[in-house]
């Protein structure tokens, strides 16, 4: 078997699973799903053994055609990190959604479960792609086939609502998928490649590489729903079925933060960009603030975890200006300290959707205001929802206190002490809405009149997505270090 | 041969933008709907239909000239389609003035 | 030769864009049909002309394309335009 | 030359585009101003491939095949707006 | 010289015209008729840049699909209630946004005439490489073997497309007939055309997708003209729409992207990469692939122009 195979499955496979599961049918596509989860896991920790034992990311060109005329697979540190994190959520997702989406034997076909299976399968080949993939025009595909995967998953349901979040939501990813093809036009009329290796060493601060650049990262953070570009996440992650918020809000807004991780630290690998890191990173700040205090002032539980959602990607810019402005140990530190959170907030907030959803199902509503009682009638639920959000304060010991531990400590290394009080106070802020609601749910009180019991199996995945978010914190330093692996803008 | 196609070729692709630019005219210039599509219908595929056998001469195979010929049945079956639908329309849409 | 064909084509350009107006103000739907359909036939009279001027038979494709799909949106036009037909619902 | 053109054509278009995208409060308005924004951001691309033409080539292949494959994706959004659209003003009609 | 730069200039300042009708114009019906005409004159654009294989694919796709699938939602949507609409954007906001519109034009079009002269170029390279794919049209050798990748990705976007329309599918509508109910016309004008232009528009099909090994031409101008062909005589209500749930209409829209996907997972297992081809197999495989993809893609875009299934009345 050769290694370098590996990336190249990961994607490919996926694939393959979502076109065979339109003939299959609902039943079929979900026996496949099933039946393939467990593969995909198993080549994402081979990539990820493979990475971190070798120190050097898993290429591989394709039909041996070398960039820039080809096409050439990347998994470095931070695909592999992704990677794994995709296959655990999704696979958790898949068993999760049984309940919702399955199809019993001689039933007939579904709607929803129908097009469920395959729009997840193809969600997890676009991630998968988004962060392999070292083309710019590829990542272009990718980002396309991100945004068609998700957008049905939010109004599944098909209540006007929900579909009227879709709409927004794919005007604003349309919008964003555009212009970031216009960047990638000007990109190669300046540097004559779309491999991103090839860019980092090729690309200078000429005019229209930074007006590329610029129209590039405004698409791509309408995509990842950076402030002020926000307003179309809210109403469709509280929209949508448990199952898919859970997908929409820990892995799509993933997909393309890792491009633009890919377009500032590898494309402008030697073009720095400290002003234009430090805007973002103010958005960032404005996003932890402004969306902390949003999540405050829900009514509603789903609103207020999508509202999260928001503040938590806030975090994920504060890393722009530390790399930017710091070399070494420092720019180590900010550049795991990101990764991390994006990890861990992706199995938090997968937890928390789920948790949400569950007692909404369970509660027949999700007015936070009466959901007391809760403490008592689903105790593991809470839980979850709780470890959970303990991770997204930062409280250690946590995925979420390692990220931002490591963020704080590389903005205090790099002079710029402003962000860590942001850290601080965002985690504050966090404290209060997750407290509100823990507070609410261990009231006395009664639930539901005829609670339909709810599914163990259930409430094990959302509470083992809430662990591992909590045991990234356990991990040791080193275990970090894969993420280093492959770095653009610090290899020679 | 070769003065006698070119000559020809030159009379009909003349005579063709003429009917085109009539029909431009009169799509611009005819006051109401009605003889305005009466114009266009004319006047376009003539011109259409006089470049292709302007162009005739000037193919060396056989298939070139069927394919040119074919050119101009596709386009004459187009709008004697779509002519009466678009007159029809007109009387719908109470455009008739 | 070449020159006067390229001339042409040059020309029916110039007749068929004159048409645009029509298409831009209308004021009848008919109207903006018809200068479509004839901004169409001006367009494949020209790369036919251009076609052979330049001995280029990829331009005789895209006419080819051009007049099998003018012929579909010009019925498309015609048949979805408002006030067609109730009875016939639109794809 | 040519490719120049059409490449400020194009820059324009992105302009147009974008505008009625942002304006226009009709959705199907919008989905057609985002096909235009779409048509620019591919005519940019095109002087690119344009002012590549070399090696007998008359524009450089591979921002041509590039542009073709974005058309084919640009329709598939244009048609998955166009359903939602409707779907939506379906759903207003029953409430 | 000057010739060709005034049918430059011609055609931008129509497009510019038609472009900027589309946006203004009141009436949605209008708009479309005006997008369709920007269509055509957008194929002649791409001709004048010497990338015919991007007008064929605007001509069918860009202008006619399109053109006509937006057409199809202007009709569908004054059929249903219309919808109150929300307020136009006031005047000064106009304003704004029309300026942040000019500078981000002048900045593209800065970007456009600040790219570096001679434009970095991959032509030598793919002319170099042309002739180990046996291919003769640098287009097609750049879609199917330099940047496969990309091409098998995008005819799996386009399947993912469909299910997507159909995920739309309105309550009590699953299974049945894609897209509304046509009327059926059995003569007069629209009977007549959709009898007598899909037998030819078959064989034009036929034909751009052989030449597109050599010339240009491929399977997705190909199939467009073919799903144009197919929506003509559904339109005039003689060729019915499939069901959904349809087993063989499933097999037809996975069969392109499995082969493809399959023939590349043979690649890796031969050659040693994803995609790689045997030597001397290039131009069957890609031949093969081709025409299957054509089948899968026509009858995919057919049903998304189609639209998802609507309940019975």
């Amino acid at each position: 078997m050769a290694w370098d195979m590996l990336p190249m499955l990961a994607v490919m496979l996926p694939v393959l699973a979502m076109v065979a599961a339109v003939p299959l049918g609902a039943r079929g596509a979900e026996r496949l799903t099933l039946a393939y989860a467990p593969v995909g896991l198993a080549l994402a920790i081979g990539i990820m053994l493979v990475v971190q034992l070798g120190g050097v990311p898993i290429r591989q060109e394709l039909g041996h055609w070398a960039p820039p005329l080809g096409i050439a697979f990347r998994a470095d540190g931070l695909a592999a990190a992704m990677l794994l994190t995709a296959a655990l959520i999704i696979g958790a997702i898949a068993i999760f959604a049984r309940a919702d989406f399955g199809t019993a034997a001689g039933a007939a076909e579904r709607r929803q479960a129908f097009a469920f299976w395959p729009l997840l399968l193809g969600l997890w080949a676009a991630i998968n792609l988004a962060v392999v993939a070292n083309d710019l025009f590829t990542l272009y595909v990718a980002l396309e086939l991100l945004t068609f995967a998700a957008m049905p998953l939010v109004c599944l349901d098909g209540s006007r609502a929900t579909l009227q979040a879709a709409l927004r939501y794919l005007m604003f990813a349309l919008l964003g998928s555009v212009l970031y093809l216009l960047g990638v036009a000007l990109i190669y009329g300046s540097a004559g490649t779309l491999d991103i290796v090839l860019l980092a060493q090729r690309v200078r601060g000429d005019i229209p590489v930074m007006i590329a650049i610029a129209v590039m990262t405004a698409g791509l953070l309408a995509k990842t729903a950076l402030l002020p570009l926000h307003l179309w996440l809210p109403p469709a992650h509280a929209g949508a079925p448990a199952a898919a918020s859970a997908v929409l809000s820990a892995l799509v807004v993933k997909g393309s933060f890792v491009l633009v991780l890919r377009l500032w630290f590898g494309v402008m690998a030697r073009v720095p960009m400290p002003d234009a890191a430090q805007i973002l990173a103010g958005l960032g700040a404005a996003a932890i603030l402004l969306g902390s205090v949003a999540a405050l002032g829900q009514a509603r539980l789903k609103l207020l975890v999508a509202y999260s959602t928001v503040a938590q990607i806030g975090y994920l810019f504060l890393m722009f200006p530390l790399l930017a402005a710091s070399a070494g140990e420092v720019a180590a530190k900010a550049w795991t300290g990101g990764v991390v959170q994006a990890v861990s907030h992706a199995f938090a907030k997968a937890a928390m959707f789920l948790a949400a959803g569950i007692m909404a199902a369970r509660f027949g509503h999700d007015r936070i205001a009466d959901l007391s009682g809760a403490g008592r009638a689903m105790p593991v639920t809470l839980l979850t929802f709780a470890l959970a959000g303990l991770s997204l304060m930062g409280v250690p010991p946590s995925g979420g206190f390692a990220a931002k531990w490591l963020l704080l400590s590389a903005a205090i290394g790099a002079g710029q002490w402003w962000w860590a009080l942001v850290i601080l106070g965002g985690g504050l802020l966090t404290g209060g809405y997750v407290y509100r609601v823990l507070a609410m749910g261990l009231r006395a009180g009664d639930p539901a009149p005829e609670p339909a019991p709810v599914a163990w199996q259930r409430d094990g995945i959302a509470l083992a997505l809430a662990l591992v978010s909590v045991v990234l914190g356990f991990l040791p330093l080193a275990a970090f270090g894969l993420v280093q692996i492959g770095r653009l803008d610090v290899s020679p | 041969m070769s003065l006698l196609a070119d000559g020809v070729t030159i009379l009909c692709v003349l005579a063709g933008l003429v009917f085109f630019a009539a029909g431009t005219v009169g799509l611009l210039r005819f006051p109401d709907t009605a003889s305005r599509l009466h114009a266009l219908t004319k006047a376009d595929h003539l011109g259409l239909g006089l470049v292709v056998l302007g162009l005739l001469p000037q193919m060396d195979s056989l298939a070139g000239i069927l394919r040119l010929l074919a050119f101009w049945a596709l386009v004459l079956l187009a709008s004697a389609a779509t002519g009466p639908m678009i007159a029809r329309l007109l009387r719908r849409q109470g455009g008739i003035t | 030769m070449t020159e006067f064909l390229l001339a042409a084509a040059l020309l029916v350009l110039v007749t068929v864009l004159g048409g645009l107006v029509r298409v831009l103000r209308g004021p009848a739907d008919a109207d903006r049909i018809m200068a479509a359909q004839l901004l169409g036939t001006g367009g494949i009279a020209a790369l036919l002309l251009a076609g052979v001027a330049m001995a280029a038979p990829a331009l005789f494709d895209l006419a080819l394309i051009l007049a099998v799909l003018a012929a579909f949106a010009s019925v498309a036009m015609a048949r979805l335009a408002p006030g067609d037909d109730p009875r016939e619902p639109g794809p | 030359m040519t490719g120049t053109i059409f490449g400020l054509v194009g820059a324009a278009l992105i302009g147009i585009g974008l505008f009625g995208m942002l304006v226009r409060r009709d959705a199907l308005l919008r989905i057609l101003s985002f096909n235009l924004l779409g048509g620019g951001v591919f005519l940019v691309f095109g002087a690119v491939a344009r002012r590549g033409a070399g090696a007998g080539f008359g524009g450089d292949p591979v921002p041509q095949a590039i542009i073709l494959t974005g058309i084919v994706v640009a329709f598939a959004a244009t048609t998955l707006a166009v359903a939602l659209v409707l779907r939506l003003a379906a759903a207003k009609d029953r409430a | 010289m000057i010739p060709a730069l005034a049918a430059d200039g011609l055609l931008a300042a129509g497009i510019l015209a038609l472009a900027l009708g589309c946006v203004a114009t009141r009436r949605a019906f209008a708009s479309a008729a005006l997008f369709i005409a920007y269509g055509l004159l957008l194929a002649l654009a791409w001709a004048r840049l010497d990338a015919p294989d991007v007008a064929l694919t605007e001509a069918s796709i860009g202008a006619g699909l399109s053109g006509v699938l937006l057409l199809g939602g202007v009709r569908r949507l004054e059929g249903l209630a219309e919808p109150s609409p929300d307020a136009e954007t006031g005047p000064l906001l106009t304003i704004l946004i029309g300026i942040g519109c000019a500078a981000l034009t002048v900045a593209i079009g800065a970007a456009v005439l600040l790219l570096p002269d001679p434009t970095p170029s991959l032509a030598p390279q793919v002319a170099a490489n042309l002739a180990t794919t046996d291919l003769g049209n640098p287009v097609t050798a750049v879609l199917m073997s330099f940047r496969a990748l990309d091409t098998l990705l995008e005819s799996a976007v386009v399947l993912l497309a469909v299910v997507c329309v159909w995920a739309l599918t309105p309550e009590g509508g699953w299974g049945g007939v894609a897209g509304l109910r046509q009327p059926v016309v059995r003569d007069g004008p629209l009977a007549l055309l959709a009898r007598v232009l899909p037998p030819l528009g078959i064989v034009i099909a036929i034909h751009i997708l052989w030449v597109g090994a050599d010339a240009p031409g491929g399977k997705f101008q190909a199939a467009a003209v073919l799903a144009a062909m197919w929506l003509m005589p559904w339109m005039a209500g003689l060729a019915p729409a499939p069901r959904i749930d349809a087993r063989w209409l499933r097999l037809v829209l996975a069969a392109g992207p499995a082969l493809f996907i399959l023939i590349g997972l043979g690649g890796a297992l031969a050659e040693g990469a994803f995609l790689a081809y045997p030597p001397g197999w290039a131009k069957p495989l890609i031949l093969a692939i081709e025409i299957v993809l054509t089948a899968s893609i026509a009858v995919a875009l057919a049903l998304l122009v189609m639209g998802p299934p609507e309940p019975p009345r």
